[in-house]
C-alpha cells in the first residue's frame, strides 16, 4: 500500500500514537489521567522496540516502566489524592511561552541532528543482538563493572528512600533547623 | 535503512518525544507530573539507543538502555520519596508554591 | 687669608648656633655681645681679604667647601669665589651688619625675644654672605631663600600680630614667586650651558643663542623683581616695615633688597648679550622708580615713606643695570646702603623716643630733642636728595648720565623720580623735625635722645653717606672713578662712556638745580606755611585719594590673584569630593544596585530555572548549527 | 645572606611581640625595629665595601617548573629605600609611645608584618616574589587601619583596600603577559627582573603599551595620581597615626620605586608614547591636590593633599626618564619619607594635647610652647623644600628633570614651590602664631618619646640638606644603573 | 582503585552496623577506612599507573591524574567528616553514612570513569544520594525544598546528559572514551553534525553539574536549603569529582574538537563570573554568599579547562585550585557551621563581632576568606595565578581583564564578613563555643592553606 512496507505503516502508526499520547500526557489536567498516557505512550515505545528486534528489552520496558514505576507514580498520586480540580495549572501565558520555547528546541534540533544520513547499517549478525543470550553475555562480561557498581546505586536509592519516607518519631530536629 | 526505516525517524522521533518531556516540565505545576515528563525525556533517550544499537548492531547500547532503567527505577524511589515527604510538610506539591529559597 | 673666606659665613652662623641654643639661657647683653661680634669678626676678615684681594693680580679665587650635589653631568660643589664684586658686597654686609647689630642692642633691648632677635639676625647675615659668596647660582639661590626665609622670620618676629604674621607671609610667598623665575632660570643656564658655575658658565656663554639667553636673563629678572621689590611684586616691602626698625633697616633697605642688583651685575654677561632683556630691566625699573616715588608723596607713616623711597631707589638702580652701568648701580647700592640704613635708623630712634609712634603727623618739633639723630638724618636727607657734595649726588647722577646716553625719555624719567625723591625726603624731614610738637604730653615729657650704642652707628654712618661719594669720583673731573675700575674685570662693555663733557655737566647742573628747588618747593610748603597731611577719613581729591591708598594696588592683587585661587580651591575641593571620590564610590553603589536587581532573577521558582536552562540550551545549539 | 636576615629578623620580630603583652610589646617591637636598623646599616656598610658582594644577594628556586624564584638583592636603589624603611619604622614605634592601643601586640605585630613586606618590596629581584610581597603590604596595613582607625573606618579603609587590589591584579596580569614573552631567545620562561626586562624589550608598541597601563594603573593608584588618589585622604585621615606614617612615609614609596624599577626598563616605548599623559597627570595633580590643601580645615587632611602634591612631583620626574629626574625623584622619596612622618606626627601631638585638629580652633601655641614651634617650623621648612632642607635636593633636581622633558610642564610644576608655601605657612600661621582663639586649649610641654622623635626628624632634616651627598651617590648610582637598561 | 572498593565497602558496612549494633564504633572506623583508602591510593601513585591499563575492559582505570583527583576528594573527605561529626549524632546515623560514602564512591567513579557508562553511573551514584542527604532535614521546609529542587533538576540535566551521550554512540558507535577519543582524532573535522549536538548536551550537563551560568540556578537555593555540612560536602567533594570528569571529557576525549565547544565555554565562564560575583555582593546569608562564591570559582576552573593549551598546566591548575578551594572551603563552612549553632542563622549579622568571642575563630576566618579572594599567600591567590597564566597564552585573554574586575568584586563580599567580625559590635559578648576537634579542623586547614600558599610546587609540579 502506497509503496510502504509494513514495517514502515508500523512505524508511522506506532510513532504517531506516541507522539500523541506523549502530548495527552502533558496536557491533561487529571494526573491520574496523564499517567495512564504515559503508560500507554511506553506500550507505543515498547512496540519500537519491536520493531527493532529489542524484544528482550522491550519486555523488560513493559515490566519496568509501565509494571513498576508507573504504578509507582499512580500509587503516589492516589495517596495524595490528586484530581483534575485539585490540580494547579500555570497561567496561560507561560504555557504558551512553554511550548513556544519547546518547538523553538524542535527547530534547533532538527538544525542540530543533521548528519545521520550516511551512517550505514552495519550488517551481518543483524537482529540477533536484543536476544537474551548475547544481551547477558555483553552485560556480564563487558559491563560487569557497571553492573556491580549499579547495585551499589540501588542500596544507595533504597537507603535515601527508606530515610525520607519513614516518619521519625523525635521531633528534636526541628530547633535544629538549617544547620 | 533499519529494515526499511532511515535512522532520522528514529532521531527524529525521540527528539520529538524528548522534548515533549521538556515542554511538560516547562508546563506543568505539579511535581508528579514533571517528574514523569522526565521519565518521558529518559525513555526518549531509550529509543534512540536502542535504534542506534541496531544500526550500529551493537549490543552495548541496549544494555546501556538496562542501566537508564535502573537509574530511572532509583530516581524515581528516591523522588517519590522525597515528593511524599514535602507532601507531608507542604500539604502539596505545586512547585510554584516551593519557593521560600531564593534571591 | 682668601682660603680662609669659609670663615667669614661661619662666624655669624656660630653666632647664629650659640643664640639659637642657648640663648634663653644667658644674659641679654652676652648674646647681644656675641651676635655683635661674630659679625664684626666677619667684617674684619672681609677687610683683610678684600685688601688682599687688591694688591693680588688675580681678581678671582674660588675657595671649595665640599662638593655638594652631583648627578651625573651637573655637578654642583659648595664653593666660593672671592672677587671684587663679592668681596665689596661681603665689606657692605657685615660693616653695616656690624653697626645695625649694635644699634639693635640698645634699640631691642626691653624686648622679651631679644635673643631669638639676634638669633635671626646672625642668620640672615650668614644666608646674605652665602649669597654674595657663592660660586654658582645655585648657592645663590640657597642664600636667596635663606634670605627670604630670615626676612619671613623677622618681619613676623612680633608673632602674636596677625597683621604682622600677614606682612611675613606675603613677604615669603611674593619672593617665592620670584624664586620660581630664578629656579628656572638656574635650570635653563645648566640646560644651556651644562653647568651653573659662573666662571665656566660665563667663559662660553657666547655659545647660547639670543632667544635663549634673553629667556635666561629675563627668568633672572623675575627672581630680581621679587627679591628687590620690583613692579609688579614689591607691594610686600611696605607691609614688611611690620618688623623692627633694626631689620627694616639691614634686610629691607641695606642688604637683602639690593640681592636682585648683585645677581644682574653677576650675570651682566647674559644681560650685556640681549638688548631686549636689558630694556625691559631698564623700563621696569625706570615705572617702579616713579610709582614708588609717588607714592611716597603722601604716606603719613615714617617709615612707610622711607619703605617707598626705598622700592624707588631699587628702581633707579635697575634703571641703571638696565642701560648698563653696571658698576654705576654698586655704586648707588652702596651709597643707598649708606643713607638709607641711616635713615632707617634714625627714624628708628625717632619712633624709640616716640614710643612706638610712628605717624609724623603726631611728631614734629623732635630736632630740640635729639641733636644727633637730628643732624645725622639731615645729612642722610640731603644725600638721598642728590644735594652735591653727598654720596647720593654722585652715584644718582652717574646713573642718570649713562641713563641720558641711552635713551633721553628715560632719563626723563629718572629725574623726574628723584625729584619726587627730594620732595618726600624733606616732607618727612620737616614734618618730623621742624615745627612744634604734635605728640601726646606722656609723648613729649619721654622725649629723649637715644643710648650711645644707638647713636653711634648714625653717626658712623651719617660720615660714610657724607663722604661716600669719593668711591665713584666722575671721570669728567678728571678724578678716577674707582668703583668704577673696581668691578672692570667682571663686567662687559658694550658702549663706554663716549657723552661730551659739556653734555655731562648740563646734565649734573639740570639734576642739581631740580633737587634744590624741589626741596626749596617743600620748605615752603612744609616750613612756612606748616601745611599737615590731612587726617585719617578726611576728604581729599580723587587723584591724592588713589595714590594716597597705594593706586590700590593691594586690593588689585587681592582681586585677581587671591580670590580667584581661592575660589578655584573651592571649586577643585567640591570637584574631588563631589564628582571623582563619587564617581568612585558610584561604581561600587551601582555593582551593589545592579547585584539587588540581578538577586531578583532567583525568584526561586523551579519553572523559571528550568526556562532558563533550555533558552541557554537552544542559545549554544542555534549558536552552533544555525545562525 | 645579610639581605636574608634584613628580611628574616621583622618577621621573627613581629612573631616575638605578638606573643607578648602590654608595654613589653611596645619595647620589644622598638628593640627588634632598631636591630633591624642596624642590620640595614651593616648592609650599607658592606655594600660600600663591596656592592656585589655575595652577602647582598639570596637566590632560590621557589617554583622552579614556572621559573619562580626567590630571589632578593641589595642595589643603590634597594638599599636606599631599605634605609628608609628601616629608619623610619623604629621612629614610627617609637612615635606611638604617647597612645595606648588595645591588643598592643597586635598592633605591633602587625607594623613589625608590614616592614617584613616592604623590606621585600624593595629588594626583591623577582617579578612574582615582588609581587607576592607587594599585596603582602596591603594585609597588615588594612588591618591596622581596620582595627584602631576612626570611626567610619569599616568603609574607608574598605574601599581603600579594594582600591589598591584592584590596581595590583592589573598589575599582576601585566607582570604575567611579560613573563609569558621571557625566554623568547632561550626558550625558558623566567620571572627575573632582567628576563622581563628583556621580555619588554622585545615587544612591540602595542604590547608594550599594555603592559604600561597594567602595571601604571597598580603604581598610580598606590602613590596615589590625580584621579585615581581619591581613596587616599580619607584613609589618612581615618587610619591611626602609626597607621598614616606608615602608609605615607613608606608604603606610598612602593609605588614611585616601582615606577622606577618596575616600569620604566619593562616598557621604553610605550614610555615615550604614553609618558606624556602619565606626566601630565601627575603634574595637574600637583597643582590640583595643592589648591585643595590651601582650603583644608582639618590639619591631617591638608597634610594628606600635600602628599599628593609632593608624589605627583616625584611621579613626574621619574616619568621624565632621565638622571636628574629619577635621582630626584630618588631623594625627594627620602626627604618626604621623613617629612611627612614629622607632619604626621606633629598633627598627632596636637591631637592629643588639644583635643582637635581643626586650625580655626588652634592657635597662639607658639607662645606656650616655642620648642615645639621651632621643631615644627623645621619640620615645614623641610617639605616646602627650602634649600639647606633634605626636600631641597630633590626638588631642585626633579624640576630640573621635568624641565628637560618640557619647559612648560616644568614651570607648571614649579607652582608646588609657590602653593606649598601658601599652604604650609596659611597652616603654621593659624596653628601656632597669632594669640590662642580657644582659651580652653592648653599646651603643654612635650612628651619625652616625641621630642625625641622630633630632634631626630629635624636633624636629618637639616643634616642631609646641608650634606645630601652620601645619600646622593647612592642614588646617582642607581639611576645610572636604570638608565642603562632603558637605554 | 582499592580505594573505590574500601569506601564501598565502607558503605555497605555502615549499613551493617544499624543491624549488628556499633553504631559507636562506625565513626571511628570510616575515618580509619578513608585514611586507609587514601595510603592505598597513594600506594598506587606513580609506576606503571602512568600509562592506562585497562580494568574491567576499560570501564574505569586509574592513572596518575585520576589517583590525584581522588586523593584530593578522600582528604576532603576526611576533613569533612571531622567537621560533620555532630552531624552523625541525630537518628538514621548509619543511613547517613551509608549515603556519605556511596556519594563518595560516586565521586571516586567519575576521577576514574573509562566509559560513558561509568560516567552516568558515576554521576547518579553521586547525584542520589546528593538528593537525599539534601532533604535529610525531614522537618525543616528549607532543606526539604532544596532537596526537591535538587531532585528535578537534577534529573531534568541527567536527561540531557543521556541524550548527548545517545547521539555520541550513535556517531561513533561505541562508549568507550579511549575509542571516541581516537574516532575524534581521526575524522579530524568531519564529523556528522549530531555528534557535535552530542558533546554540547554533555557540556550542558556537566555545567549543570559545576553550576555554571546560565545551569546553576538550583546552586544557591540547593545550599542555602541543605544542613550546613552538605552543603559543605556539595561545594567541595561534588565539585571537585564534577570537575574531575569535566576535565577528562573535554581535554582528554573532546580536547581535539575544541573549536566547537571552546567559544560557548568562554562565554559561559564570562556569565558565570559576572552574575555570580555580582549576585553575591548583596546577600545576607552567608552560606548562600559561599554558594555564588563556589559558582565563581567554577568559573575559574573553567577557565583552566578552557585554556587546554600547554602540556599539563590545566591539570596542574584544575587538581591545585579544587584542592585550594575544597580546603578553603572547608574552613569557612566550620566556622560558619559553628556560628549558626550559637546564633541559629548563618545571616552576616551573626559574625558581628567575632573577632573578640572568638578570635581564633575569626582569624581563621579570616585567612579562609583572603585564600577565597585570592590574596598572597595564601592558597587562593596561586591558585588563581596558575589559571590566568595558562589563560594569557590563549585567545581569552578578555577573559582575565573581566575576571580581575569581577574579582575585585568578590573581595567586597568576602571582606564584609571580615569587617563584620571585627569592626561591626555585637550585643552578645559572651565567647562562641567550639569542640575540640574543630579547633584542630581549623588549625590544619588554616595551615594547609599557608602552606599551599608558600610551597605550592609540591601539588603544582605533579605532572611534568
Amino acid at each position: 500500500m502506497l509503496g510502504l512496507t509494513i514495517t514502515q505503516w508500523l512505524f508511522g502508526i506506532l510513532s504517531f500514537m506516541a507522539i500523541m499520547f506523549a502530548l495527552m500526557v502533558v496536557f491533561t489536567r487529571n494526573p491520574v489521567n496523564s499517567v495512564l498516557y504515559l503508560v500507554l505512550t511506553f506500550f507505543c515505545i515498547a512496540g519500537h522496540y519491536l520493531l527493532l528486534n529489542a524484544q528482550f528489552l522491550a519486555v523488560v520496558h513493559i515490566v519496568v516502566y509501565a509494571g513498576a514505576i508507573m504504578v509507582l507514580f499512580l500509587f503516589i498520586i492516589m495517596l495524595m489524592n490528586l484530581n483534575a480540580d485539585t490540580e494547579p495549572r500555570k497561567h496561560i501565558a507561560t504555557r504558551a511561552i512553554a511550548g513556544v520555547v519547546g518547538g523553538v528546541l524542535l527547530f534547533v534540533m532538527v538544525g542540530a541532528l543533521k548528519g545521520a544520513e550516511q551512517l550505514q547499517m552495519v550488517q551481518g549478525g543483524a537482529s540477533q543482538i536484543g536476544l537474551v543470550k548475547n544481551l547477558g553475555k555483553v552485560l556480564f562480561s563487558e559491563f560487569l563493572f557497571p553492573f556491580e557498581i549499579a547495585s551499589i546505586l540501588l542500596l544507595a536509592a533504597l537507603v535515601g528512600a527508606i530515610m525520607i519516607g519513614k516518619r521519625d518519631t523525635n521531633i528534636n530536629s526541628k530547633e535544629t533547623i538549617n544547620n | 535503512m533499519l529494515n526499511g526505516i532511515p535512522i532520522n525517524y528514529y532521531i527524529m522521533l525521540s527528539a520529538v518525544l524528548f522534548i515533549i518531556g521538556v515542554i511538560g516540565v516547562m508546563a506543568r505545576r505539579n511535581a508528579i507530573i514533571i517528574f514523569m515528563c522526565i521519565e518521558l525525556m529518559l525513555n526518549a533517550v531509550n529509543l534512540l539507543l536502542v535504534a542506534f544499537s541496531t544500526l550500529h548492531n551493537d549490543a552495548s547500547g541496549q544494555v546501556f538502555v538496562f542501566f537508564i532503567m535502573a537509574v530511572a527505577a532509583a530516581e524515581v524511589a528516591v523522588g517519590l520519596a522525597i515528593l511524599s515527604m514535602v507532601y507531608r510538610n507542604f500539604k502539596t506539591i505545586d512547585i510554584d508554591l516551593l519557593s521560600r529559597l531564593k534571591n | 687669608m682668601i682660603k680662609l673666606v669659609a670663615l667669614i659665613p661661619l662666624f655669624p652662623l656660630l653666632g647664629f648656633l650659640i643664640n639659637g641654643f642657648f640663648g634663653k639661657k644667658i644674659s641679654k647683653t652676652l648674646s647681644g655681645t656675641i651676635a655683635t661680634l661674630a659679625v664684626l669678626a666677619s667684617f674684619v676678615v672681609s677687610l683683610l681679604i678684600f685688601f688682599e684681594l687688591e694688591h693680588s693680580e688675580i681678581k678671582s679665587h674660588i675657595v671649595t667647601v665640599f662638593s655638594w650635589i652631583n648627578s651625573d653631568t651637573l655637578k654642583i660643589p659648595f664653593e666660593f669665589v672671592v672677587d671684587p664684586l663679592s668681596s665689596w658686597f661681603l665689606l657692605i654686609i657685615t660693616g653695616i651688619g656690624t653697626l645695625i647689630h649694635l644699634y639693635s642692642t640698645g634699640y631691642m633691648h626691653d624686648d622679651e625675644g631679644f635673643a631669638r632677635f639676634f638669633t635671626y639676625l646672625n642668620l640672615f647675615i650668614f644666608f646674605m654672605l652665602l649669597l654674595v659668596l657663592g660660586n654658582n647660582y645655585l648657592i645663590m639661590f640657597v642664600g636667596w631663600e635663606g634670605v627670604g626665609l630670615c626676612s619671613y622670620l623677622l618681619i613676623g618676629f612680633w608673632f602674636k600680630n596677625t597683621a604682622y604674621n600677614n606682612a611675613a607671609k606675603k613677604a615669603f610667598i611674593m619672593n617665592r614667586v620670584g624664586d620660581l623665575g630664578f629656579l628656572m632660570g638656574i635650570i635653563l643656564i645648566f640646560v644651556t650651558y651644562g653647568s651653573i658655575s659662573y666662571n665656566e658658565v660665563f667663559s662660553i656663554a657666547s655659545n647660547g643663542n639670543e632667544a635663549t639667553v634673553t629667556a635666561i636673563a629675563l627668568l633672572l629678572f623675575i627672581g630680581a623683581m621679587g627679591k628687590s621689590a620690583q613692579l609688579p611684586l614689591y607691594t610686600w616691602l611696605p607691609d614688611a616695615m611690620a618688623g623692627p626698625t633694626p631689620v627694616s633697616a639691614l634686610i629691607h633697605a641695606a642688604t637683602m633688597v639690593t640681592a636682585g642688583i648683585y645677581m644682574i651685575v653677576r650675570s651682566n654677561v647674559f644681560y650685556s648679550m640681549s638688548e631686549c632683556a636689558s630694556e625691559v630691566v631698564a623700563i621696569v625699573g625706570v615705572a617702579t622708580a616713579l610709582f614708588a616715588a609717588t607714592i611716597g608723596l603722601f604716606q603719613n607713616d615714617i617709615k612707610k615713606v622711607l619703605a617707598y623711597s626705598t622700592v624707588s631707589q631699587l628702581g633707579l638702580m635697575f634703571l641703571g643695570l638696565g642701560v648698563g652701568a653696571y658698576s654705576s648701580s654698586v655704586f648707588h647700592v652702596t651709597t643707598h646702603a649708606f643713607f638709607k640704613a641711616l635713615l632707617f635708623l634714625g627714624a628708628g630712634s625717632v619712633i624709640h623716643a616716640m614710643g612706638g609712634e610712628q605717624d609724623m603727623r603726631k611728631m614734629g618739633g623732635l630736632s630740640k630733642h635729639m641733636k644727633i639723630t637730628f643732624l645725622t638724618m639731615a645729612v642722610a636727607t640731603l644725600a638721598i636728595s642728590g644735594v652735591p657734595g653727598f654720596s647720593g649726588f654722585f652715584s644718582k647722577d652717574e646713573i642718570l648720565a649713562h641713563t641720558y646716553e641711552h635713551s633721553p625719555t628715560l632719563w626723563f624719567f629718572g629725574q623726574v623720580a628723584s625729584m619726587l625723591t627730594a620732595f618726600y625726603m624733606f616732607r618727612l624731614f620737616f614734618l618730623t623735625f621742624f615745627g612744634k610738637f604734635r605728640g601726646t604730653h606722656e609723648q613729649e615729657h619721654h622725649l629723649h635722645e637715644s643710648p650711645g650704642s644707638m647713636t653711634f652707628p648714625l653717626i658712623v654712618l651719617g660720615v660714610l653717606s657724607l663722604v661716600g661719594g669719593v668711591l665713584g669720583l666722575p671721570e669728567f673731573w678728571g678724578a678716577t672713578n674707582w668703583m668704577h675700575h673696581h668691578l672692570d674685570s667682571l663686567i662687559i662693555h658694550k658702549n663706554p662712556s663716549t657723552l661730551p663733557h659739556d653734555t655731562e655737566w648740563i646734565l649734573m647742573g639740570i639734576a642739581t638745580c631740580a633737587a634744590l628747588v624741589t626741596i626749596y618747593v617743600a620748605y615752603v610748603i612744609y616750613r612756612q606755611r606748616n601745611i599737615l597731611p590731612l587726617p585719617e577719613g578726611a576728604k581729599m581729591p580723587a587723584l591724592q585719594k588713589t595714590i594716597y591708598n597705594k593706586y590700590y594696588v593691594d586690593e588689585i592683587y587681592d582681586a585677581i590673584i587671591r580670590k580667584p585661587l581661592d575660589v578655584m580651591s573651592d571649586a577643585y575641593k567640591y570637584i574631588d569630593t563631589k564628582v571623582i571620590d563619587s564617581i568612585v564610590d558610584g561604581v561600587g553603589s551601582t555593582v551593589v544596585g545592579i547585584s539587588s536587581l540581578v538577586r531578583k532573577v532567583q525568584t526561586g521558582h523551579i519553572g523559571l530555572y528550568i526556562f532558563g536552562m533550555v533558552i541557554g540550551i537552544i542559545t549554544i545549539l542555534f549558536y552552533t548549527f544555525i545562525k | 645572606m645579610l639581605v636574608g636576615l634584613l628580611i628574616i629578623v621583622p618577621l621573627i620580630a613581629a612573631l616575638l611581640v605578638f606573643f607578648t603583652k602590654g608595654n613589653a610589646s611596645r619595647n620589644l617591637a622598638l628593640g627588634l625595629s632598631v636591630v633591624e636598623f642596624i642590620i640595614s646599616v651593616a648592609v650599607l656598610c658592606q655594600f660600600k665595601h663591596n656592592p656585589d658582594s655575595n652577602n647582598l644577594l639570596l637566590n632560590c628556586s621557589w617554583v622552579e617548573s614556572l621559573g619562580i624564584h626567590f630571589a632578593v638583592s641589595i642595589d643603590a636603589l634597594s638599599m636606599l629605600m631599605v634605609l628608609l624603611t628601616t629608619f623610619l619604622v623604629p621612629l614610627i614605634i617609637l612615635s606611638s609611645f604617647n597612645t595606648s592601643y588595645e591588643k598592643p601586640n597586635s598592633f605591633y605585630g602587625l607594623i613589625l608584618l608590614m616592614q617584613m613586606a616592604l623590606v621585600g618590596v624593595f629588594t626583591a629581584n623577582d617579578g612574582f616574589l615582588f609581587y607576592v610581597f607587594w599585596e603582602l603590604a596591603l594585609i597588615p596595613i588594612y588591618f591596622i587601619c581596620l582595627l584602631w582607625g576612626g570611626e567610619n573606618r569599616g568603609r574607608i579603609t574598605f574601599k581603600f583596600f579594594v582600591y589598591t587590589l584592584f590596581g595590583s591584579l592589573f598589575m599582576l596580569v601585566g607582570l604575567i603577559y611579560l613573563y609569558n614573552h621571557t625566554g623568547f631567545d632561550t626558550g625558558i620562561k623566567s620571572w627575573a627582573v632582567t628576563d622581563l626586562y628583556q621580555a619588554g624589550k622585545s615587544m612591540n608598541l602595542s604590547q608594550q603599551s599594555f603592559v604600561f597601563w597594567c602595571i601604571f594603573l597598580a603604581f598610580g593608584i598606590k602613590m596615589p595620581i590625580f584621579p585615581l588618589h581619591t581613596w587616599q585622604p580619607d584613609t589618612y585621615v581615618n587610619a591611626p597615626t602609626q597607621g598614616t606614617m606608615l602608609l605615607s612615609g613608606i608604603m606610598l614609596k612602593m609605588g614611585t620605586f616601582g615606577l622606577i624599577k618596575w616600569l620604566l626598563p619593562m616598557a621604553p616605548l610605550a614610555l615615550e608614547k604614553w609618558g606624556g599623559i602619565a606626566i601630565g597627570l601627575s603634574v595637574f595633580g600637583i597643582f590640583y591636590a595643592s589648591c585643595i590643601a590651601i582650603v583644608q580645615k582639618d590639619y591631617k587632611r591638608l597634610i594628606a593633599y600635600s602628599s599628593i602634591a609632593h608624589v605627583g612631583l616625584i611621579a613626574a620626574g621619574i616619568l621624565s626618564c632621565n638622571q636628574q629626574g629619577i635621582q630626584g625623584g630618588v631623594m625627594q622619596m627620602l626627604g618626604h619619607g621623613v617629612n611627612v612622618v614629622g607632619l604626621f606626627l606633629i598633627a598627632d601631638i596636637l591631637m592629643r594635647h588639644t583635643g582637635t585638629r581643626e586650625m580655626e580652633k588652634l592657635g597662639g601655641i607658639r607662645n606656650m610652647n616655642g620648642n615645639f614651634a621651632v621643631l615644627f617650623l623645621v619640620v615645614m621648612l623641610g617639605s616646602v623644600a627650602l634649600p639647606l632642607t633634605n626636600g631641597f635636593v630633590g626638588e631642585f633636581l626633579l624640576i630640573n628633570g621635568i624641565y628637560q622633558y618640557g619647559p612648560w610642564i616644568a614651570g607648571f610644576a614649579g607652582l608646588t614651590v609657590i602653593l606649598g608655601a601658601v599652604y604650609m605657612l596659611r597652616s603654621y600661621q593659624a596653628i601656632m602664631l597669632g594669640e590662642r582663639k580657644d582659651s580652653a586649649i592648653a599646651f603643654g610641654s612635650l612628651a619625652k618619646s616625641d621630642k625625641w622623635v622630633l630632634y631626630i626628624i629635624c636633624f636629618v632634616i637639616i643634616a642631609f640638606g646641608v650634606y645630601p651627598k652620601p645619600l646622593n651617590d647612592l642614588a646617582e648610582e642607581g639611576t645610572k644603573a636604570i638608565l642603562t637598561y632603558i637605554k | 582503585m582499592k580505594g573505590l572498593f574500601i569506601i564501598s565497602a565502607l558503605g555497605i558496612l555502615a549499613m551493617l552496623a544499624e543491624i549488628f549494633k556499633f553504631k559507636k564504633l562506625l565513626y571511628p572506623i570510616v575515618l580509619i577506612g578513608i585514611l586507609g583508602a587514601y595510603a592505598t591510593n597513594f600506594m598506587e601513585w606513580g609506576g606503571e599507573n602512568n600509562i592506562s591499563i585497562p580494568m574491567f575492559n576499560n570501564m574505569i582505570h586509574f592513572n596518575d591524574m585520576s589517583l590525584a583527583f581522588s586523593g584530593i576528594i578522600l582528604v576532603t573527605a576526611f576533613f569533612w567528616f571531622i567537621l560533620a561529626n555532630d552531624y552523625f549524632e541525630q537518628d538514621h546515623v548509619t543511613d547517613h553514612f551509608a549515603l556519605v560514602l556511596f556519594a563518595l564512591v560516586g565521586a571516586l567513579m567519575l576521577t576514574s570513569f573509562r566509559n560513558m557508562t561509568t560516567l552516568f553511573l558515576g554521576i547518579e551514584i553521586l547525584s542520589i544520594p546528593m538528593y537525599v542527604l539534601a532533604a535529610s532535614r525531614k522537618r525543616d521546609l528549607a532543606s526539604n525544598e532544596a532537596g526537591f529542587k535538587y531532585l528535578i533538576m537534577g534529573s531534568f540535566a541527567s536527561g540531557f546528559l543521556l541524550f548527548g551521550i545517545a547521539l555520541i554512540y550513535g556517531a561513533t558507535g561505541s562508549f568507550d572514551l579511549m575509542a571516541i577519543r581516537s574516532y575524534v582524532g581521526h575524522a579530524n573535522g568531519d564529523l556528522p553534525a549530531f555528534f557535535y549536538a552530542g558533546i554540547l548536551m554533555i557540556l550542558v550537563a556537566m555545567c549543570f553539574k559545576v553550576s555554571a551560568a546560565p545551569f546553576h540556578f538550583w546552586a544557591p537555593d540547593v545550599y542555602e536549603g541543605s544542613p550546613t555540612v552538605i552543603t559543605a560536602l556539595m561545594s567541595t567533594i561534588v565539585k571537585t569529582a564534577a570537575f574531575a570528569a569535566f576535565i577528562q571529557l573535554f581535554i582528554v576525549v573532546f580536547g581535539k574538537a575544541s573549536e566547537s565547544w571552546s567559544m560557548i565555554l568562554a562565554v559561559i565562564i564570562a556569565l558565570s563570573l559576572v552574575i555570580s560575583n555580582i549576585t553575591a555582593a548583596t546577600q545576607q546569608s552567608v552560606k548562600r554568599m559561599l554558594a555564588y562564591s563556589s559558582i565563581s570559582h567554577a568559573a575559574f576552573m573553567l577557565m583552566a579547562i578552557l585554556a587546554n593549551s600547554r602540556s599539563f598546566d590545566s591539570f596542574n591548575a584544575i587538581i591545585y585550585y579544587s584542592l585550594a578551594y575544597s580546603i578553603g572551603s572547608i574552613a569557612s563552612f566550620t566556622v560558619v557551621y559553628n556560628v549558626s549553632k550559637a546564633k541559629g542563622n548563618t545571616n552576616i549579622e551573626a559574625f558581628n563581632g567575632l573577632g573578640k568571642r572568638n578570635p581564633f575563630m575569626a582569624a581563621c576566618m579570616v585567612i579562609a576568606m583572603l585564600s577565597l579572594a585570592g590574596i598572597p599567600i595564601t592558597a587562593g591567590f596561586f591558585a588563581k595565578y596558575f589559571v590566568f597564566s595558562i589563560m594569557i597564552g590563549t585567545s581569552f585573554k578578555w577573559l582575565i581583564i573581566l575576571a580581575i574586575l569581577t574579582s575585585a568584586v568578590g573581595v567586597y563580599y568576602y571582606f564584609k564578613v571580615i569587617i563584620a567580625m571585627y569592626f561591626k559590635q555585637d550585643e552578645s559578648q559572651e565567647e562562641v563555643k567550639m569542640e575540640t576537634s574543630h579547633v584542630l579542623l581549623l588549625a590544619i586547614t588554616t595551615l594547609f592553606t599557608i602552606a599551599l600558599g608558600l610551597v605550592p610546587k609540591y601539588v603544582i609540579e605533579i605532572f611534568g
